[in-house]
């Protein structure tokens, strides 16, 4: 019973969803519309879900005391400090809640996507070695999409912007076309297999 | 028995409540809505393309997968990759250096850390009749019991229980960069011969292949992650590209549905060939209904 | 100093911390880690609090649709995880939220992917100029040449092999390809930030 | 020779991090301006929106936070001075959670320009949890969707919102995305199912995946990255910061393709070199 009422739930909630795009009747899409009204809610308190497991981990490394204790307290204090001031306060802009979300969220997060530069410059001169005809390929189409994409390439010869668009429009496209047309499969037969109860990892162990 | 009994009626009740809801909510129509036309059709006739799209590949896939279950002998290729992971290894163990296994950064609910996990086990057991370390890091919580149990089983498999070292199975950290700094961390340290990163993986493939191949190891790498494989491409060995990582777990573990599928989309492609080539001679000879027929809207 | 002067210099400073990383890993890196993990968790909450909470579940109810208590109630299963003894009562709403997207994707994926992209590949070899002929040529062998590639069934040898080679090679110019815009995404992003650092900052850009 | 060779192969990876922070740094204080010209897929996503008759009401998804604010900011200010140009009525929504604020600045601050009212010519509707879902259920009502908007007013006395159902009452979708959910989700679930015309700007990350959708014409335009955002600047006539960024991408494309080069050589001249010895 524990493990069959949810894979009936599943398999109801998937048929019907992949229905709801064949079938244009009203009534139908009514109770789609619901359902989708109730998926956003109770997504959301996975979302706090989350952010409660997140602080259940931190609580239990603070009890045994591990070596980045004054780390995970400062954590769960800006945890609680943000939450508070922006449930309490309100979230619009002009608020302590933006002030904080714009000067301190905005600016790490930033620099920690903008590091990647750095190991990218890095990887290209360590790591991007041209040891075949297929590391030969990838590096010259990278090399031409690279120059080809900046004006400096444009400065250097005047179709290059040209060239490099066309690599992107023809070569490159059937590449990706095939790994969108496979993914594709991929996804419909997973997607299938959990419907129909075969695949059942993310309900667990039992 | 008691407790079971309780949760069955427990459970009957609810689905009760939510049906019963469900169909209250059928007959009266959302509040909000203001729509003005209603559509009393069964079937959207524009849609019969993507319907019997789906109804072929649907009917593939269980039927493969039946096949399959009923112990079939269904034929797939060996994977090269595999051989690239096999290679690593021997060399590895002839250099009585340790070898290392990334995972990838996702949670169990990814199939490629399934399809991962199930390698796992199979390069434990090669492992295993050396004594290599086999170092496994861990990103998240619910991955290690599972890493842990994949490699236990390889060893027993191997008839080795006893080599099996359970502090090689480490968590480092689920903050992504901290995770990657960490594993830099052992390559730089414990120097492993041979580096597999084989699941799905992020930013952070970077900077692991990068590090990875400074140290000289013989590096394989394996992700549906499109994204991250130029990276792998570049900086490993050998690298499997999408749809590969799932078909090696598949050739290796045998099991139906993985097999199943793996066969069913594979006829599927076949379709799909065909139709592209006839489509292409078709409108070339200015025959529009075929290609007409894919359209969606 | 006014509050939005003091903002600069304190998401400079974080920014500087992050940026420290790039020596190694170090306290202040991992100070402002922790902070923005923080920051970020209390952000998320707040935020479905006043964009989805309230607005969709909370004055729907006390405005008297009782439904909504059905995805209240789902939702509150999935905190059942956290007692071993009525944790089995998440698994129905994981298992409706799986089961939806599921549904949802099939859909997506088979519409918007897989047949549109099939019709936008059935593409006249000759007939028209010589430039969109070769194009065609081109898309046409380099889609068939990939998914051969991606045949498991039948070994790659001879002829099917030939063709599974040439598909490696679409493949690898289409990862060339993202090679090259993922350099270019990187890149921005660092100028981006050094936008921040040198212009908002310290204003010593020239204008 | 061999010693230097061997040094570039073995350089600490912290001298190469500093030669990328000058190269990204000194177009910035020398700018070189070179010119560029603008290629088909910018041109197709200003034309779709200039085509759009003046007046009338577009969807603009915002699925990005800061982490890429610096390709997909400038995309969203110079769309929106060309939609509040044509007097285009805008209403925003985000499906990434850290995106509604940096999108109400940059709402606000265009309207300030513009001489745009809140809720009459443009309306935040703020960020909903639920990805697809969320782009499918607005397909059978935005106002059930989003019952408010970003700041809590109820979508009922916005008067932007008024006679706004689902994607019927809308002219075009403008999508700016970074990633999951984003344009392949809104081609997946809503161009393919409501036949609406969809124009993408994405990071150049995800750009290449979306050439296919281009190609099909389920996007009807494309901006990728600074550089989409730059081109498109130029059509919008506006000197953003995907315009003033192009000369430092430039300069550290060429470095990074030095470094491809350099590394190579070394790598290769080393090998021969020792197979040499081992001869």
């Amino acid at each position: 019973m524990r493990k069959e009422v949810p894979l009936i739930i599943t398999f109801l909630a998937g048929a019907f969803f992949i229905a709801d795009y064949f079938v244009p009747h009203t009534g139908f899409s009514h109770i789609a519309e619901t359902i989708n009204g109730w998926t956003i809610i109770v997504i959301t308190f996975a979302y706090v879900l989350g952010v409660a497991n997140v602080t259940r981990v931190n609580l239990d490394y603070i009890q045994r005391k591990g070596k980045d204790t004054p780390y995970k307290i400062i954590l769960l204090i800006c945890l609680l400090f943000m939450m508070t001031v922006g449930i309490v306060w309100g979230i619009a802009e002009g608020t302590i809640f933006d002030w904080f979300f714009i000067n301190i969220y905005v600016p790490m997060q930033s620099m920690m996507f903008a590091l990647l530069a750095f190991y990218i410059a890095s990887a290209a001169f360590r790591a991007f070695r041209i040891r075949s005809t297929q590391a030969a390929l990838l590096a010259i189409t990278a090399v031409l999409v690279m120059i080809g994409r900046v004006p400096i390439g444009e400065a250097i010869w005047k179709d290059f912007s040209n060239f490099a668009e066309w690599i992107m429009n023809v070569p490159q496209l059937a590449g990706k076309r095939a790994i969108l047309i496979g993914a594709a499969l991929g996804a419909i037969s997973t997607g299938l297999k959990v419907i129909v109860g075969l695949e059942r990892t993310h309900l667990g162990a039992d | 028995m008691r407790t079971l009994s309780k949760t069955k009626i427990w459970s009957l009740v609810c689905i009760l409540v939510l049906i019963s809801l469900g169909l209250a909510i059928a007959q009266e129509p959302a509040p909000a809505q203001t729509q003005s036309t209603s559509d009393s059709r069964w079937f959207d006739d524009n849609r019969w393309n993507v319907f019997l799209t789906l109804v072929i590949i649907f009917f593939l896939i269980i039927y493969f997968i039946e096949k399959a279950k009923k112990g079939k002998n269904l034929f797939v290729r060996r994977i090269a990759g595999l051989d690239a992971i096999e290679e690593a290894v021997g060399r590895a163990t002839e250099m009585g250096k340790p070898i290392l296994y990334v995972p990838g950064i996702d949670d169990m609910n990814n199939i490629q850390t399934v399809a991962s996990m199930i390698i796992l086990g199979n390069v434990a057991r090669t492992v295993a009749q050396y004594d290599t370390p086999l170092i496994v890091p861990i990103r998240l919580p619910f991955v290690l019991p599972v890493a842990e149990e994949s490699v236990k089983q390889g060893y027993m498999a191997a008839g080795r229980p006893e080599a099996f070292q359970k502090d090689n199975i480490r968590f480092i950290s689920d903050e992504q960069f901290a995770y990657a700094a960490g594993i830099n961390g052992i390559m730089l340290r414990e120097r492993p011969a041979a580096n597999l990163f084989l699941g799905s993986f992020f930013a952070e493939s970077l900077v692991l292949a990068e590090t990875g191949f400074s140290t000289g190891a013989i590096q394989v790498a394996g992700t549906a992650n499109i994204h991250q494989l130029p990276f792998f491409v570049v900086a490993c060995d050998y690298t499997l590209i999408g749809e590969e990582l799932f078909a090696a777990s598949a050739y290796l573990s045998r099991e139906p549905k993985l097999l199943g599928a793996l066969k069913g989309s594979d006829y599927a492609k076949g379709i799909i060939l065909a139709a592209l080539i006839l489509g292409a001679i078709l409108i070339s000879f200015n025959v529009e209904w075929f290609k007409d027929w894919f359209f969606v809207e | 100093m006014t509050a939005e002067a003091l903002g600069v210099w304190l998401g400079a400073g974080f920014t500087l911390c992050i940026l420290s990383f790039l020596y190694k890993d170090n306290p202040f890196y991992k100070f402002a880690e922790h902070v923005f993990v923080g920051i970020s968790a209390g952000y998320g909450v707040a935020l479905q609090f006043h964009n989805v909470f309230l607005p969709n579940l909370w004055r729907p109810l006390i405005a008297g649709n009782l439904v909504m208590i059905v995805p209240l109630i789902l939702g509150m299963f999935l905190f059942a995880r956290f007692s071993a003894r009525v944790s089995w009562l998440s698994r129905w709403s994981i298992g409706l939220l799986i089961g939806i997207y599921s549904g949802i994707a099939i859909i997506g994926f088979g519409s918007g992917d897989l047949v549109a992209q099939i019709h936008g590949n059935l593409l006249p070899l000759w007939g028209g100029d010589y430039l969109t002929s070769f194009n065609n040529w081109i898309l046409c062998l380099g889609l068939i040449a990939c998914l051969v590639y991606f045949f498991f069934s039948r070994e790659h040898k001879g002829s099917f092999g030939f063709v599974a080679r040439v598909g490696i090679y679409f493949l690898m110019i289409s990862f060339g390809a993202s090679f090259g815009y993922t350099v270019m995404s990187r890149m921005s992003l660092l100028i981006g930030r050094f936008y921040y650092l040198y212009g908002d900052w310290l204003h010593i850009l020239p204008q | 020779m061999k010693k230097l060779l061997e040094f570039i192969n073995n350089l600490d990876r912290r001298w190469i991090f500093l030669f990328i922070g000058l190269a990204v740094s000194l177009p910035l204080f020398f700018p070189l301006g070179i010119d560029f010209t603008v290629s088909h897929p910018v041109q197709g996503f200003y034309d779709t929106i200039e085509k759009v008759p003046n007046g009338s009401k577009i969807l603009m998804s915002c699925d990005y936070d800061p982490g890429s604010l610096p390709e997909l900011y400038p995309m969203t200010v110079a769309a929106l001075e060309q939609m509040f140009r044509k007097d285009l009525k805008v209403i925003v929504t985000c499906l990434w959670p850290a995106g509604p604020p940096v999108v109400e600045r940059a709402l606000n601050h265009m309207a300030f320009e513009y001489k745009k009212e809140k809720g009459i010519d443009f309306v935040n509707l703020g960020f909903k949890e639920g990805r697809e879902v969320v782009m499918v259920s607005m397909g059978a009502s935005i106002p059930n969707t989003f019952p408010t908007d970003y700041n809590g007013t109820p979508v009922t006395q916005i008067q932007i919102m008024q006679g706004v159902t689902n994607f019927k009452d809308l002219a075009m979708i403008v999508n700016i995305s970074a990633g999951y959910p984003g344009t392949k989700e809104w081609v997946q679930q809503v161009q393919a199912r409501y036949n609406i015309d969809l124009v993408s700007g994405c990071t150049a990350v995800s750009a290449p995946e979306f050439y296919p959708y281009y190609q099909t014409g389920q996007l009807k335009g494309l901006l990728g990255g600074m550089k989409g955002a730059a081109e498109y600047e130029k059509l919008v006539g506006v000197m953003g910061l995907g315009t003033r960024g192009m000369d430092a991408q430039s300069v550290s494309h060429l470095t990074v393709f030095f470094f491809i080069l350099i590394g190579n050589l070394a790598y290769f001249v080393l090998r021969a070199l020792k197979g040499k010895e081992v001869k």
